[in-house]
């Protein structure tokens, strides 16, 4: 009676074991896994990509003509923030920047391992989203947590949409 | 609204460098956005500079690509006349001169006895006020010492130095002097012709290393494919004829291993022969003088002299002169004697003979394009002008040296005394970017720009064919504190002018401006530019990197005079005590030292031995066998004036009563990558010097050898040692058909 | 449809005004009549593909990396004495004895005919190494180390090996990658000459000449029928992508 | 009848005997775990190093990318085919002689295949990543390649250390059984485990004897095909002297060849430690010898077929790699192993004197299998220190590093190999008596 309880305990936690192994080794890969890291600026996507509707490209004017879609710089968001809602603490910060001619340090939160190639340009202009990678950022508080851009993730909507799945397209 | 480029770069090069350093985890985090946008840069994409080549005399044109403000690769620039978008080993090298690690950052002065190489950074206006005070003191008593420079800062240099009264003494180990001496004697002209190796039939090579390192290797390799195979039906055919199967010799179709400092002799022994059979194209105004001087040597004479058989040169005399277009060409080892100035002129002669000046596939002579800068006061000098400075200084006449990126204490050989100079001279002031063994010794140092950092122009001098001028731009802003020489030289100028009245003096404007109204002025002159506005014209010539035209109109009929009368070589060490010939070569990539700071160069492998990072000598392995050595042994080699050790290489393509060695090595200063690596050959020649040019005479110092017993330090990438194997692989050959 | 087209302009097989139907063919023309031994292609080699640099100690020990090397053998005997240069890099075999060994597919051969090795993907077992007759592929026995600020000349577009792969020439993939994406957009196949390897680029006589086969028109195709031609150890049946032509004396 | 009850008299006398190691301990038994145990320790040590610093720690270079840990992977898959030849094999023909040495080989085999797993291991550039040699699902959706011979060596490898695990334990259980009833201590509760609640009923019994049945031949099979596949790494490669198609049988032959040489040294050691002069007879080490004499003709046969063909053929590539061993720089090491691999085993086992000297036996184990560890270095380094470009030519000796790791590796074997004899029986005691009792006619 003992023993079966024994036996049945021992299978249950074998097959268990055996269950986050497998799990372990499926999901190894180049996940970047960093946390939502502190922005030195407090900016919301949800206000300007999300109530002030500025397009994606506005900003990360380079994404259809060069494979990184960069930061603004420091005087494009004073284009707008010399006059708008300059009150606004986080604002004077993004100010206080500009003055000291400093550049601002903004966290990645969007890494590629060095062994990837991704250009922004050609997606964009294979007529795919912003969205369809990095969220519906219109509709998130601070900066949107990527998702972990795993090779599995990109190979799905590569087969989807029948681009090339040769390893040398993205690996260099 | 002016945060500088430079700060924003020091900032964005955390994340460049961290995304390239391996193991790629460890990324840097932060995202540096640009303060101001730049037209110029987007993050992501290459922006191509045009510039042109300072890394040997010829100055190719480059086209340099830069990514978020680092300069990643250099290429050929295709529109470029000369080297047609091609580019050598050592212009590629010039990334790891810009990115050397033992660049220096700052001015400097030295601490403690001279020689010792210890240096206080200094801040600018320290280094500055202290150098125009040296300036003010040495008046009429300051000598320069550059590596060869032509355009703007020739200029600039050659009239700073007239108003500051001193000479400025271009110096390049590699200047083909007795060459250019030469062609003064036979042709009258100061810049180099343009030998057509591309259209020739028959190419003659007296040891000239066309292919190594010889005045533009990128324009004559280009040409020699053209030669070999870029003509239907027509390949034309090489002969090199020198005492080391050198690596330009290993693409002729023939060898002629002759004795040393016998060229000139067998250039005789040809034109003899063109002249006996009637086929010399002379004037007969010029005939007699021509054949005064080849008829000068009986031919049993010559061959006993060259150990050469007749009928080899009798077949060689029947080539070249029944050839639809033949050309000779002399320099390298023929060039390295205490006659060779002469050698040269017989050389010439023969083209003189064949009558192939001013024709295609022959040695083309033409006007130099006009442009300050470009006369014949900024040719390079002999060996021997270096050493009547240093005696200048002996005797007191002079008081202050300044040296700009030349290192005669490394080339010159201890023999000829060059250490005296840095040992006496009361001020030395150097410009240079690196503590090399010169600038080791000197009192001040004000660095200069690495050439991708900065401003310049390159009136070329012949060679292409064409009209050229290379125009080159800063493609990064300066890494470290260092300054402009341009802009230093014309500073000062205007500190001094309160004390000259004298000669035009130079305006205190920076540099770049001094240039672009230096070419404002010249492009006026050109029809060609005629129309649009300036400022059209010079955005087009910083796109393109640089002014050319179509061709050159090459002079069809020029004076030539006959050549001089021949000399025998003279040697130091008389051949019983010292039975070899000691020939030296450039070392591929590293050249004559100028390289061997570039870890790319050192590790290039030297094609025929496959060394690298060292030194080696080249032995025929009957010698080898004669003195039992081992390869890889070390060879003790005495010369009347010293003594080193170096690692044997076997080397099939030499004679077995010569040996051979790289020059490069050995340095005591210049850096990580130099210092303490291999021998320098230079420390064992004798003072001779050629007899009209005054260069310095490597290859006329008599040597013996004993093998120490001991393995030397040599790294070889062909592995194989049992000389074996050669059946396994066969590439093959084809008659020519 | 429009996905069809899509992904057959990124293979190279788009059915446009340039026509012809089939995948990119890569390959190399290597003239021993032209080549001088001037070793420019190493140099521009190891600046374009961020090649480590190795360092006296590992020369010596046979260790230096080098994607393409030029072989020199001697014939016939002093005075008599030839020298001949043959550059040696990945022969990009059709038919390749490194594939097939590779227990992690990390090397493997890409639709345009290239030979590629996945760096993240090898676990250095290095069958591929003893199995490739040619001795084309090197491997990172340390990590590679640049003293700063060597490093920042290195190039994004090629990543950096770490220690314990294997590595090896690539045809300058990255360069055939924008080709292709340039011309992608272009809505047109690449053109002859348009994409070069940084050593066919700096060759100063031309000795190298790069193009894809399969287009009819291109310098490679034409010059694969030369009657000098021949393929490192042919009797091997490795089908390389590069074809040399034999030297003339 | 006689025999029978002479053989019930036995009974105490045998259990006595052979649990004696499993009892006492002796001090110089402890010194020598130490010591062992300091050699493994330096081992790690230095594959730690290397995996820090890198595979350069080896004397590895283009274009010997193969070298002591492959050999070593195949020298100890070798060792491991003892075991499962003589049980196996020696079972199937129904050998009765076979019966007090079965257990010291399985129990070698199990161990050396551990071993030569482990210098895979060695041997692997970025061993951090190793699991991508598993055929597992994963989200990149890439599997392992079955086409490289290496996925078959994985494969084969893989089953042959679990099939020869099984194989060992299933005469164990009986065994394990007598050892439960017998301790006392904190021992009884992992040999009651390990019995499997053995009672020795008919049924048990039956079962047992049934799925040795089935194990036996199937472990036959298994141990030819991997050392064919492990013979076929080098065989499917293009280098040359490796491409033959006689690799696979030589492999195999030469693997059972050390395999016997290191179960007579075990048989030798055991003897004289543990007093088991009646069980491991003189007839035994006159049967080992015998064998020895089989394998070492065939593999002579073999390895002279190859040369003949080689040096007929006259292909210079392979030529080369020929003659630098019979006369070039390999040629010490050649002769070496020649003289070591077939000239002495030949030239004394073919004595029946010299058979029934264990020490002289033993000796000559020692021999073969030095031997065979050279001619495994051989096949691996002339080949590719002659690839088909001689430009390429260089040559080979293992750094200290490798050195230290392999030896670390030996020093494992043998401690595995000395905690086991304190663990299990280590002759079969159920098949000795049975052997004593019945003659056999069931075994």
């Amino acid at each position: 009676m003992g023993k079966e309880r024994w036996t049945a305990l021992f299978l249950i936690m074998f097959t268990a074991t055996l269950a986050t192994a497998a799990g372990l080794l499926y999901s190894t890969g180049s996940a970047d896994l960093t946390t939502q890291d502190r922005q030195p600026i407090a900016f919301s996507h949800q206000v300007h990509a999300g109530e002030l509707n500025i397009s994606c490209l506005y900003c990360h004017r380079y994404a259809s003509t060069s494979p990184t879609a960069a930061v603004p710089t420091v005087s494009l968001c004073m284009s707008c923030h010399r006059s708008m809602n300059t009150a606004h603490p986080e604002v004077q910060k993004l100010v206080r920047y500009w003055q000291r001619k400093e550049p601002i340090p903004w966290v990645r939160l969007q890494r590629l391992p060095d062994f990837v190639y991704f250009t922004h340009e050609m997606h964009v202009k294979g007529r795919m989203q912003c969205a369809d990678c990095h969220g519906r950022v219109e509709q998130m508080h601070g900066t949107p947590r990527a998702p972990t851009y795993e090779m599995g993730w990109c190979l799905t909507c590569h087969r989807q949409r029948e681009a090339s799945d040769d390893c040398w397209t993205c690996h260099k | 609204m002016d945060l500088k480029r430079r700060d924003f770069f020091k900032l964005i090069g955390v994340t460049t460098v961290g995304s390239a350093l391996p193991g790629c985890e460890r990324e840097a985090h932060n995202l540096v956005p640009y303060l101001l946008p730049d037209e110029e840069i987007i993050p992501g994409i290459a922006n191509w500079y045009a510039s042109y080549c300072r890394e040997c005399p010829a100055g190719c044109g480059i086209l340099v690509r830069v990514m978020e403000g680092r300069a990643k690769k250099i290429e050929g620039n295709p529109s470029h006349p000369l080297n047609q978008g091609k580019l050598c080993a050592r212009g590629h090298a010039a990334l790891q001169d810009l990115y050397n690690p033992d660049r220096l950052r700052g001015p400097m002065r030295r601490e403690g006895p001279r020689g010792e190489g210890t240096f206080r950074p200094i801040g600018w206006e320290e280094a500055f006020s202290l150098w125009v005070s040296q300036l003010k003191a040495h008046q009429n008593r300051t000598a320069m010492i550059s590596r060869p420079v032509r355009g703007t800062l020739a200029e600039i240099f050659s009239r700073f130095m007239k108003a500051q009264g001193g000479p400025l003494v271009l110096y390049d180990a590699g200047a083909a002097v007795n060459e250019h001496t030469a062609n003064r004697a036979n042709f009258g002209i100061d810049q180099w012709p343009h030998y057509d190796l591309a259209n020739s039939t028959f190419l003659l090579s007296f040891g000239t290393p066309f292919l190594d390192d010889w005045l533009s290797p990128v324009s004559f390799g280009a040409a020699f494919g053209r030669m070999r195979q870029g003509r239907a039906g027509m390949r034309g055919r090489f002969v090199q004829i020198e005492p080391r199967l050198s690596l330009t010799a290993a693409s002729a179709d023939r060898w002629i291993p002759i004795r040393p400092g016998s060229e000139g002799l067998l250039a005789l022994g040809i034109g003899q022969l063109i002249l006996a059979h009637g086929r010399s194209q002379v004037e007969p105004s010029d005939r007699r003088k021509f054949e005064t001087v080849y008829r000068s040597h009986p031919m049993d004479h010559i061959v006993q002299q060259t150990g050469i058989t007749q009928d080899e040169i009798e077949r060689l005399a029947e080539e070249f002169a029944t050839a639809s277009t033949p050309l000779a060409l002399g320099g390298g080892p023929a060039s390295s004697y205490t006659n060779s100035t002469i050698t040269m002129q017989l050389i010439n002669g023969l083209n003189v003979l064949v009558g192939n000046i001013g024709r295609p596939g022959g040695v083309q002579i033409y006007d130099g394009v006009q442009f300050p800068g470009n006369d014949a006061t900024v040719q390079p000098a002999s060996e021997q002008t270096l050493l009547e400075i240093a005696q200048a200084f002996d005797q007191g006449r002079y008081s202050l040296l300044q040296l700009y990126q030349a290192n005669p204490l490394y080339s010159l050989p201890p023999s000829t005394g060059m250490a005296r100079l840095f040992m006496q001279a009361p001020f030395i002031v150097s410009f240079s970017s690196y503590l090399d063994e010169s600038t080791a010794m000197s009192d001040l140092i004000l660095p200069d720009h690495a050439p991708l950092e900065s401003w310049g122009d390159h009136p070329q001098n012949g060679l292409s064919g064409n009209l050229t001028v290379g125009l080159g731009q800063p493609v990064v802003e300066p890494l470290y504190d260092t300054r402009s020489v341009g802009d230093l030289f014309l500073q000062a100028s205007h500190h001094l002018l309160d004390m000259r009245q004298d000669h035009h003096p130079l305006p205190a404007h920076p540099f770049k401006d001094r240039l672009q109204a230096n070419w404002q002025s010249f492009l006026a002159d050109q029809t060609s530019e005629s129309g649009d506005t300036f400022d059209l014209a010079w955005t087009c010539r910083l796109q393109e990197g640089g002014w050319w035209t179509e061709r050159a109109n090459v002079q069809s009929k020029i004076s030539s005079h006959a050549p001089s009368d021949y000399e025998p070589a003279a040697f130091a060490g008389d051949d019983k005590e010292y039975p070899f010939y000691l020939s030296l070569f450039p070392a591929m990539g590293v050249g004559r030292g100028e390289g061997s700071n570039r870890p790319w160069l050192q590790e290039l492998p030297d094609t025929l031995t496959s060394a690298v990072w060292g030194s080696w000598v080249e032995i025929n392995p009957k010698t080898a066998r004669d003195h039992n050595l081992r390869s890889g042994e070390l060879l003790r080699i005495t010369s009347p004036h010293g003594r080193i050790e170096v690692p044997v290489v076997f080397f099939p393509g030499i004679r077995p009563d010569t040996i051979a060695l790289p020059m490069g090595q050995g340095h005591w200063a210049y850096g990580r990558y130099a210092t303490g690596r291999g021998v320098n050959p230079m420390s064992i020649l004798a003072p001779l010097f050629d007899t009209r040019s005054g260069a310095l005479a490597t290859g006329a110092t008599r040597v013996r050898i004993e093998g120490t017993g001991q393995l030397g330090k040599l790294a070889l990438l062909e592995q194989r040692h049992e000389d074996k194997g050669h059946e396994l692989i066969t590439i093959g050959r084809r008659q020519p058909t | 449809m429009d996905n069809r087209t899509h992904k057959e302009e990124i293979q190279g097989t788009a059915q446009n005004k340039t026509g012809s139907p089939k995948p990119y063919k890569w390959e190399l023309v290597i003239d021993l009549d032209r080549c001088t031994g001037c070793e420019a292609c190493v140099v521009a080699c190891h600046a374009e593909n961020n090649v480590r640099i190795s360092g006296e100690e590992e020369a010596a020990q046979g260790r230096a990396i080098n994607w393409i090397r030029i072989e020199r053998s001697w014939e016939g005997e002093y005075p008599d004495i030839k020298a001949t240069f043959m550059p040696v890099l990945c022969q990009h075999c059709n038919n390749a004895p490194c594939e097939p060994v590779c227990p992690v597919y990390a090397s493997y051969h890409t639709p345009d005919g290239l030979n590629a090795q996945v760096y993240n993907r090898c676990i250095g077992v290095r069958y591929c190494g003893n199995n490739c007759p040619y001795v084309a592929r090197q491997f990172n026995w340390f990590d590679p180390q640049w003293d700063a600020p060597l490093a920042e000349q290195l190039n994004p577009d090629v990543t950096v090996r770490m220690n314990g792969i294997m590595e090896k020439c690539t045809f300058c993939v990255q360069r055939i990658r924008k080709g292709k994406e340039t011309a992608h957009q272009e809505g047109r196949r690449v053109r002859d000459g348009e994409v070069t390897p940084a050593c066919v680029q700096s060759c100063p006589s031309s000795a190298l000449v790069f193009g894809d086969r399969n287009d009819p028109t291109s310098r490679v195709a034409k010059m694969v029928k030369n009657d000098r031609r021949f393929h490192l150890l042919e009797d091997l049946g490795t089908e390389p992508a590069i074809t040399y032509l034999k030297r003339l004396t | 009848m006689e025999t029978s009850r002479t053989g019930w008299d036995q009974i105490p006398q045998i259990n006595r005997d052979l649990l004696a190691p499993l009892q006492a301990t002796t001090w110089w038994y402890v010194i020598l775990v130490i010591g062992l145990g300091a050699g493994v320790a330096a081992g790690a040590g230095a594959w730690v190093y290397q995996i820090e610093t890198g595979i350069g720690q080896t004397n590895l270079h283009k274009p010997i990318f193969w070298a002591s840990y492959i050999a070593s992977f195949v020298y100890w898959i070798g060792v491991s085919h003892s075991g499962t030849f003589i049980s196996g094999v020696l079972r199937l023909s129904k050998a009765e002689w076979r019966r007090p040495i079965t257990r010291i080989a399985e129990l070698m085999t199990f161990i050396s295949v551990l071993i030569a797993t482990l210098c895979v291991f060695f041997h692997l550039g970025r061993v951090w990543r190793w699991y991508y040699l598993i055929p597992y699902p994963n989200q990149r959706t890439i599997w392992p390649d079955f086409r490289s011979p290496l996925m078959w060596d994985a494969t084969a490898v893989f089953t042959y250390a679990t099939a020869s695990t099984i194989f060992l334990y299933l005469p164990l259980i009986p065994d394990f059984a007598l050892v439960r009833d017998r301790v006392s201590d904190w021992r009884k509760p992992i040999y009651s485990i390990l019995a499997l609640g053995w009672r020795g009923s008919q049924t048990q019994w039956r079962a047992l004897k049934w799925a040795q049945r089935i194990i036996t031949p199937l472990i036959v099979m298994v141990m030819v095909s991997v050392h064919s596949i492990v013979g076929w790494d080098f065989g499917m490669a293009l280098v040359p002297g490796w491409h033959t198609s006689i690799i696979a049988p030589y492999f195999v032959v030469g693997a059972v060849h050390s395999g016997l040489g290191m179960v007579v040294i075990a048989m030798y050691v055991l003897r004289r430690t543990y007093h088991l002069e009646n069980y491991i007879r003189l007839e035994h080490f006159d049967k080992m010898g015998k064998l020895l004499v089989v394998t070492t003709l065939t593999l002579a046969y073999l390895y002279f077929a190859d040369l003949l063909t080689t040096w007929y053929g006259k292909i210079p590539a392979e030529n080369h790699v020929m003659y630098s061993m019979l006369s070039g720089p390999f040629a010490p090491a050649w002769w070496t192993m020649i003289t070591m691999v077939y000239v002495l085993p030949l030239f004394t086992l073919t004595l029946p004197a010299f058979r029934r000297w264990p020490v002289g036996v033993m000796i000559v184990g020692m021999l073969i299998n030095i031997g065979m560890y050279v001619e495994r270095m051989l096949i691996l380094i002339p080949p590719l220190v002659h690839p088909r470009l001689p430009y390429e030519w260089s040559s080979y000796f293992p750094s200290w590093i490798e050195i230290t790791i392999l030896i670390g590796a030996l020093s494992l074997a043998l401690l595995l190999y000395v905690l086991a004899v304190k663990f299990v029986p280590i002759i079969s005691i159920w098949e000795e008596k049975e052997g004593r009792l019945h003659g056999g006619e069931r075994g």
